[in-house]
């Protein structure tokens, strides 16, 4: 059956917006065109290639913790050398707060946000809109290199005087405040600070970019209840960014104030540190509040987890319906749950302070509304298993991971409604039941929705496609070993395992766990020696891979009907949107999809 | 692809995905005598934090088996190679409704079901009026201090200061009456901390500028582990503590001891 | 672009004008009132102010619905900030935990916690 | 599934190369980039809203303020809000000007607009310097710490704008703004007036409350 049926001749229909038709079309030299591109398709890749390599430094960190908790104080192979030469490859415990502190850090700020929003937001708005590029090409390319100092500083942290930061991805006051309270809060903090702001900055740049392409950009005949789930998850991520993430910002200058002009935010008058006298340690004079930091970290922090898997949510949406061949179900209940978790995310962040000293009767509201996300993200859930109701799915990679995405997001969601229950949290606030839940919707959940999207659209990006084979088979092995390492966390959390903690097994409590410990490590190591598979996959995809049309899978969004890869300015027909991005599966039709742009007689 | 492969797929991804409740129930269920469960809990509200954990628990196990299970049969049953077309829906409006407000229900239910708990170990301090709770929020039993890496215990002179010579201080060890209402008061002297006994079902953070009361009764004693639970630095993982629960008379004789150690030491200044 | 969206900057600016001089004067005088009326009359001149501003030179008056909807959640997050930091930050009732109020101030010479705030080293401060 | 995978087609792609630029123009009738610079002025309000919810909650806790009007130079300072509250109204008078395509006016309204802004900061600078010159530091206490927060990133982004609105002169000079476009004009008024607004409710709550 062939798909590149696609009209290659303009449709000749009036478009209800206006056209502004160009042609511009000169030879562009080589740095313009991979290096400072103003293209958004180059510019994802960016994205993509750079999100990618800070996973795979993210992950490395990740190994490093596991070595630890499996064999505390022992010799680290590979990374020991690198990272703890003094002692011969040995970590020490400040060396384990750093580690933990820039794997979080990392993972969140310069992975699992620049994929999502930065790769995917850049590469597919556009696209699955109908328009040329981003609104403003030349902000998007600034948003990407904005993002290089961030990521420069948070490495040199590592370097300085004190090593890296070591108050946790939360950065509490005042142990990231009092330089002497932690060795890594001598400059690795600062660092850390400046580097959140540049990363911050060069989110804002893209969220605004997003916004205004989404809302101004679409091509005729896309209305909003058109567009694919994949858009709406990005813009109503955008909006989480344009409105917490300033907040962040400030608090982080606060921070800053605090620990370069010793200003007082975040200390209590009386804070005294490893018996020094006042006059040589009190890093601050006056008094404010630790808590106040933790009010405004968390309101950014606890919509940014939703930023971390909205767009997610909807790329899975799109790969669901598109490999099952069926509509997604319930399109309107999915917009609509995707703005609750948005509109509900901002008065919940409480939840993660129940135990901090927050007033009491505030942790209740708290929990109320933090229980209540389930709700928008059970109709989520049942929406997802309601599209494979009666489907005709297909076991592609892309498919397999998107499933994966919603067995195990259903399994990081439901044990987060024991820690929205302020007494259970009591017990395992800061324990590895938090670990395990929060790495089922980070990993389990977006990063595996990154790979459903790498394997779903490398075809759209690279005009070729990644080896199917391979791909079920890193699927598995990737399935496999993801749920060896997070679930049993589940156990240790519920034996009481602290997290952040170094070297459990002084606790005669802990004693017994490091069998599972082990375990769990072991499957870490076997998670991270799979990928080599995809990374093979990858590279080799993108030189060698079959060559395809402008339609591989038979989807109806917008982006399959432009070439792949798509030229300047992706589409070479005049576009006229006549439908929603589901319509798979219809009796009345010819094929068994109708793309969005093509009317039927 | 030839059908023998086809069919080989479906099999192993339905598998795959039938291990994850499979394996998740089953961990659930032997996690106990594997023991990654709950330490014994000796304190009065423990046990209702363990009900509330179960209770979530069963409403999370039958929603995630159901779930799972859904998800289990749908990938194999419509994953069949079948040439026709697939079921031509864009929704239902009455599956809609139902699905949110079935879990709706439910999750108010969750929702209210927390509050009696939490009141009575965070916002209901003891308050003198029975006879099990001679400590209130004034006249605490003891300060309890954390500071980069160690817990210190500061037990009231009889008028119930906490400043002078008569304050017993105890670094490391907590020695507290059994069935008692013991009301502490938290504070932190440098950075975040947190006072966490796994068998007490007990955690707050200790902050810096912040008196926090805390309570529990203990109803057996025994000697039991003391953790810190926030991060503090780089001792974090090692600021241990012990708390000793000790039978009323027994209590009574040890502080006593501990005052009259103070004099026959000539500490005070 | 702007068309029929005229209106009197110098009015405008002369509302600002002697909006800022009658907010100064009553800041000046009102600290001998109680609290809530300099607070009130100040609130009040700062609001028209922000409101000639905005909705004049910025052009608010003229826009669509369009910019309305993407301030709107702003009042609304900002309201929620302050509704949950402030029972717990600022507590003062019985809920409050502080040791020190806000504000205390260690004094490096006594070596103790002056709840007093200081404003400078020569009291004053400013010129 | 190499069933579901179409075949290679390069004829199909070799149309791909020559052809016009689609772009379209949808939903509501706002430019671009006014669009654009609303929204970020909405996150300008909630940066600024984190650092004025900031100052409040302190003083809301604060057991004791300095009566600001006694520590503070209101007097300057007063005069220094009538300073912005001039320059926004020059803005406002260069824009007139582009819209008659009145060149001229453009830069000599705008030139004066950037001098208000300047001379701005510049007292501000002078101010800073009078008070750490009376031991007025960002540690002193809470009232300071929050002080130079709040007026520094305003004063940060006075001179933001100041740069801003040097670039549009010089696109004035070169003649870049018409009767018919001069939104990039536009848009730096836009965000002048609201460091200019932002001022206004500073220089009530830090300065008279
Ligand atoms: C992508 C990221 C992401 C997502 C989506 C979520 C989703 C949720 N999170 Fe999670 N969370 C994190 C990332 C995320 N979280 C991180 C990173 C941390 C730790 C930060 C740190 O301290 O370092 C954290 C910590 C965290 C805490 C703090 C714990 C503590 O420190 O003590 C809490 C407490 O309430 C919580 C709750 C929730 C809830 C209720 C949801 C809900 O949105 C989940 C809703 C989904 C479902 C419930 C499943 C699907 C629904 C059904 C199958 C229907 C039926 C269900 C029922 C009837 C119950 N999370
Ligand atoms: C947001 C995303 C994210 C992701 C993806 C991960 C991934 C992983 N995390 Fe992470 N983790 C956090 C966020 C994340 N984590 C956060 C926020 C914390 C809290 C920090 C704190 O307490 O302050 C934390 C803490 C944390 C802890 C607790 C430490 C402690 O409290 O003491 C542990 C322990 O096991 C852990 C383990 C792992 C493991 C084994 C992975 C593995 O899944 C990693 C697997 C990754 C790979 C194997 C990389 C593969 C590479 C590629 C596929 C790319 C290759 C391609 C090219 C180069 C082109 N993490
Ligand atoms: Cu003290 Cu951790
Ligand atoms: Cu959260």
């Amino acid at each position: 059956m062939s798909s590149s049926s696609l009209p290659t001749e303009p449709l000749g229909l009036a478009p209800s917006g206006t056209v502004h038709v160009s042609h511009d079309h000169h030879e562009i030299g080589f740095l313009k065109k991979y290096v400072f591109s103003t293209d958004h398709k180059m510019i994802g890749i960016q994205f993509l290639f750079t999100g990618l390599v800070t996973l795979l430094i993210g992950g490395l960190l990740a190994m490093g913790i596991r070595w630890q908790l499996a064999f505390p104080w022992t010799e680290m192979p590979v990374l020991g050398k690198l990272l703890f030469p003094e002692t011969g490859g040995v970590a020490t415990p400040e060396g384990y707060t750093m580690l933990f502190t820039m794997h979080g850090t990392v993972m969140v700020f310069f992975v699992i946000i620049p994929l999502l929003t930065g790769a995917f937001g850049n590469f597919l708005i556009p696209l699955q809109i109908g328009a040329p590029d981003m609104a403003f090409p030349r902000l998007n390319m600034l948003g990407y290199w904005w993002m290089w100092p961030g990521i420069i500083l948070m490495f040199l942290a590592f370097g300085t005087e004190g090593g890296g930061p070591a108050a946790g991805w939360t950065a509490y006051p005042p142990l990231s405040t009092i330089e002497s309270a932690a060795p890594g809060s001598l400059n690795g903090q600062t660092l850390w600070l400046l580097a959140l702001t540049f990363s911050g900055v060069s989110s804002m740049m893209g969220a605004v970019n997003y916004v205004t392409t989404i809302v101004k950009m679409r091509a005729p005949g896309m209305t909003i209840m058109r567009m694919p789930l994949s858009i709406w998850g990005l813009l109503i991520a955008a909006l989480l960014q344009l409105f917490a993430l300033p907040v962040l910002t400030a608090a982080s200058f606060m921070q800053i104030f605090d620990r370069v002009f010793d200003a007082g935010f975040f200390n209590a008058p009386d804070t005294l540190v490893n018996n020094m006298s006042p006059e040589v340690d009190l890093g601050t004079a006056a008094g404010g509040h630790p808590l106040l930091w933790q009010h405004l970290f968390w309101f950014y922090s606890h919509p940014a987890v939703y930023i971390m898997v909205l767009p997610a949510m909807g790329f899975v949406s799109d790969i669901l319906a598109t490999h099952a061949r069926k509509p997604i179900f319930g399109y309107k209940p999915m917009v609509y749950s995707l703005a609750g978790i948005a509109g509900l995310g901002f008065i919940v962040w409480g939840h993660h302070m129940f135990m901090s000293g927050l007033n009491p009767k505030v942790s209740l509201v708290f929990m109320t509304a933090t229980i209540m996300i389930a709700l928008p993200s059970a109709v989520k859930v049942f929406n997802w298993l309601g599209t494979l109701w009666g489907a005709r799915i297909q076991l592609t990679t892309p498919m397999l991971f998107a499933i994966g995405f919603v067995a195990m997001f259903i399994i990081g969601g439901l044990s987060g409604i024991w820690m929205a229950s302020t007494p259970v949290d009591i017990y395992i606030h800061d324990t590895y039941i938090i670990v395990a839940h929060f790495h089922y919707v980070v990993f389990a959940g977006s990063v595996f929705a990154i790979f459903a999207s790498i394997y779903h659209w490398f075809p759209k990006m690279f005009g070729r496609m990644m080896n199917d084979t391979l791909g079920k088979v890193h699927f598995f092995g990737t399935f496999v070993f993801t749920n060896g390492v997070f679930y049993m966390m589940h156990q240790l959390g519920l034996a009481g395992l602290m997290r952040r903690t170094a070297d459990p097994y002084a606790y005669e409590l802990y004693a017994h766990l490091q069998p599972l410990n082990q375990f769990i490590s072991y499957c870490a190591f076997a998670l991270l020696g799979w990928q080599v598979l995809f990374v093979f996959n990858l590279f080799h995809s993108m030189f060698f891979g079959k060559r395809v049309g402008r339609n591989p899978w038979r989807a109806n969004s917008l982006e399959w009907s432009a070439p792949s890869p798509p030229g300047h300015g992706n589409f070479d027909h005049q576009l006229e949107v006549v439908r929603g991005a589901y319509e798979y599966g219809d009796p009345e039709a010819e094929e068994d999809h109708l793309p969005q742009a093509v009317r039927v007689s | 692809m030839s059908t023998l492969k086809t069919f080989l797929l479906r099999v192993a991804a339905s598998l795959l995905f039938l291990a994850v409740p499979v394996l998740g129930v089953w961990t659930f269920v032997t996690a106990e005598a594997n023991g990654w469960w709950f330490p014994l809990n000796v304190s009065s509200y423990g046990g209702e934090i363990d009900y509330l954990f179960d209770l979530i628990l069963w409403m999370v196990a039958i929603t995630f088996v159901l779930t799972e299970g859904a998800l289990v049969w749908l990938v194999w049953r419509f994953s069949r190679p079948d040439s026709s077309r697939a079921v031509f829906s864009h929704g239902s409006h009455k599956l809609e409704m139902i699905w949110t407000a079935v879990p709706a229900l439910l999750l108010v239910f969750i929702a209210f079901s927390q509050m009696e708990a939490w009141s009575k170990v965070k916002i209901a301090m003891p308050d003198g009026t029975r006879p099990d709770e001679p400590y209130t929020v004034e006249k605490p039993l003891a300060e309890v201090y954390a500071s980069q890496f160690d817990w210190r215990f500061r037990y009231p002179d009889a008028e119930g200061n906490f400043e002078g010579a008569d304050v017993v201080e105890s670094a490391y060890d907590f020695y507290v009456p059994v069935n008692t209402k013991v009301l502490v008061r938290l504070r932190s002297r440098d950075v975040l901390h947190s006072f966490f006994i796994p068998q007490f079902r007990l955690k707050q953070d200790a902050v810096p500028g912040m008196e926090i009361p805390v309570w529990f009764k203990a109803e057996e004693t025994g000697s039991y582990e003391l953790i810190c639970a926030e991060l503090c630095g780089w001792g974090h993982y090692k600021m241990a503590g012990k708390i000793h629960v000790l039978p009323e008379d027994e209590y009574e004789a040890w502080l006593a001891n501990a005052r009259t150690a103070l004099y026959s030491n000539g500490s005070e200044d | 672009m702007s068309d029929g969206k005229h209106f009197d900057a110098n009015k405008v600016f002369i509302g600002l004008f002697i909006f800022t001089a009658l907010e100064v004067a009553w800041g000046y005088l009102g600290h001998g009132w109680n609290k809530p009326m300099l607070w009130g009359g100040l609130l009040f001149f700062a609001f028209l102010k922000a409101w000639l501003i905005a909705v004049y030179f910025m052009h608010l008056k003229f826009e669509g619905w369009v910019i309305y909807s993407l301030l709107l959640p702003t009042p609304f997050l900002v309201l929620v900030i302050f509704g949950y930091v402030l029972p717990d930050v600022a507590n003062q009732g019985d809920d409050n935990n502080l040791i020190h109020p806000i504000g205390s101030r260690f004094e490096k010479d006594t070596g103790r916690v002056e709840e007093v705030m200081i404003w400078s080293k020569d009291e004053g401060g400013g010129h | 599934m190499s069933e579901s995978i179409a075949a290679y087609d390069p004829s199909v792609d070799a149309a791909a190369h020559h052809h016009p630029v689609y772009d379209y123009d949808s939903g509501p009738p706002v430019e671009r980039g006014k669009f654009a610079i609303w929204l970020f002025l909405a996150t300008e309000v909630m940066f600024f809203s984190g650092l004025i919810g900031a100052y409040i909650v302190l003083r809301t806790a604060a057991a004791e303020w300095p009566d600001p009007t006694k520590v503070l130079a209101v007097d300057i300072t007063a005069f220094n809000t009538f300073v912005l509250i001039t320059s926004s109204w020059l803005m406002v008078k260069s824009l007139f000007a582009a819209e008659a395509g009145d060149k001229g006016g453009i830069l000599k309204w705008l030139g004066l607009t950037i001098l208000g802004g300047s001379l701005f900061v510049g007292i501000q600078i002078y101010e800073y310097i009078e008070l750490v010159k009376h031991g007025a530091l960002p540690h002193a206490n809470i009232f300071w710490s929050t002080f130079y927060l709040t007026t520094g990133f305003h004063g940060f982004h006075v001179i933001v704008g100041v740069i801003w609105l040097i670039c549009a002169w010089f696109a004035a000079l070169r003649g870049k703004y018409s009767p018919k476009n001069y939104l990039g004009l536009e848009l730096a008024g836009l965000y002048w007036h609201f460091v200019d607004l932002v001022w206004v409710l500073l220089f009530t709550i830090i300065y008279l409350f």
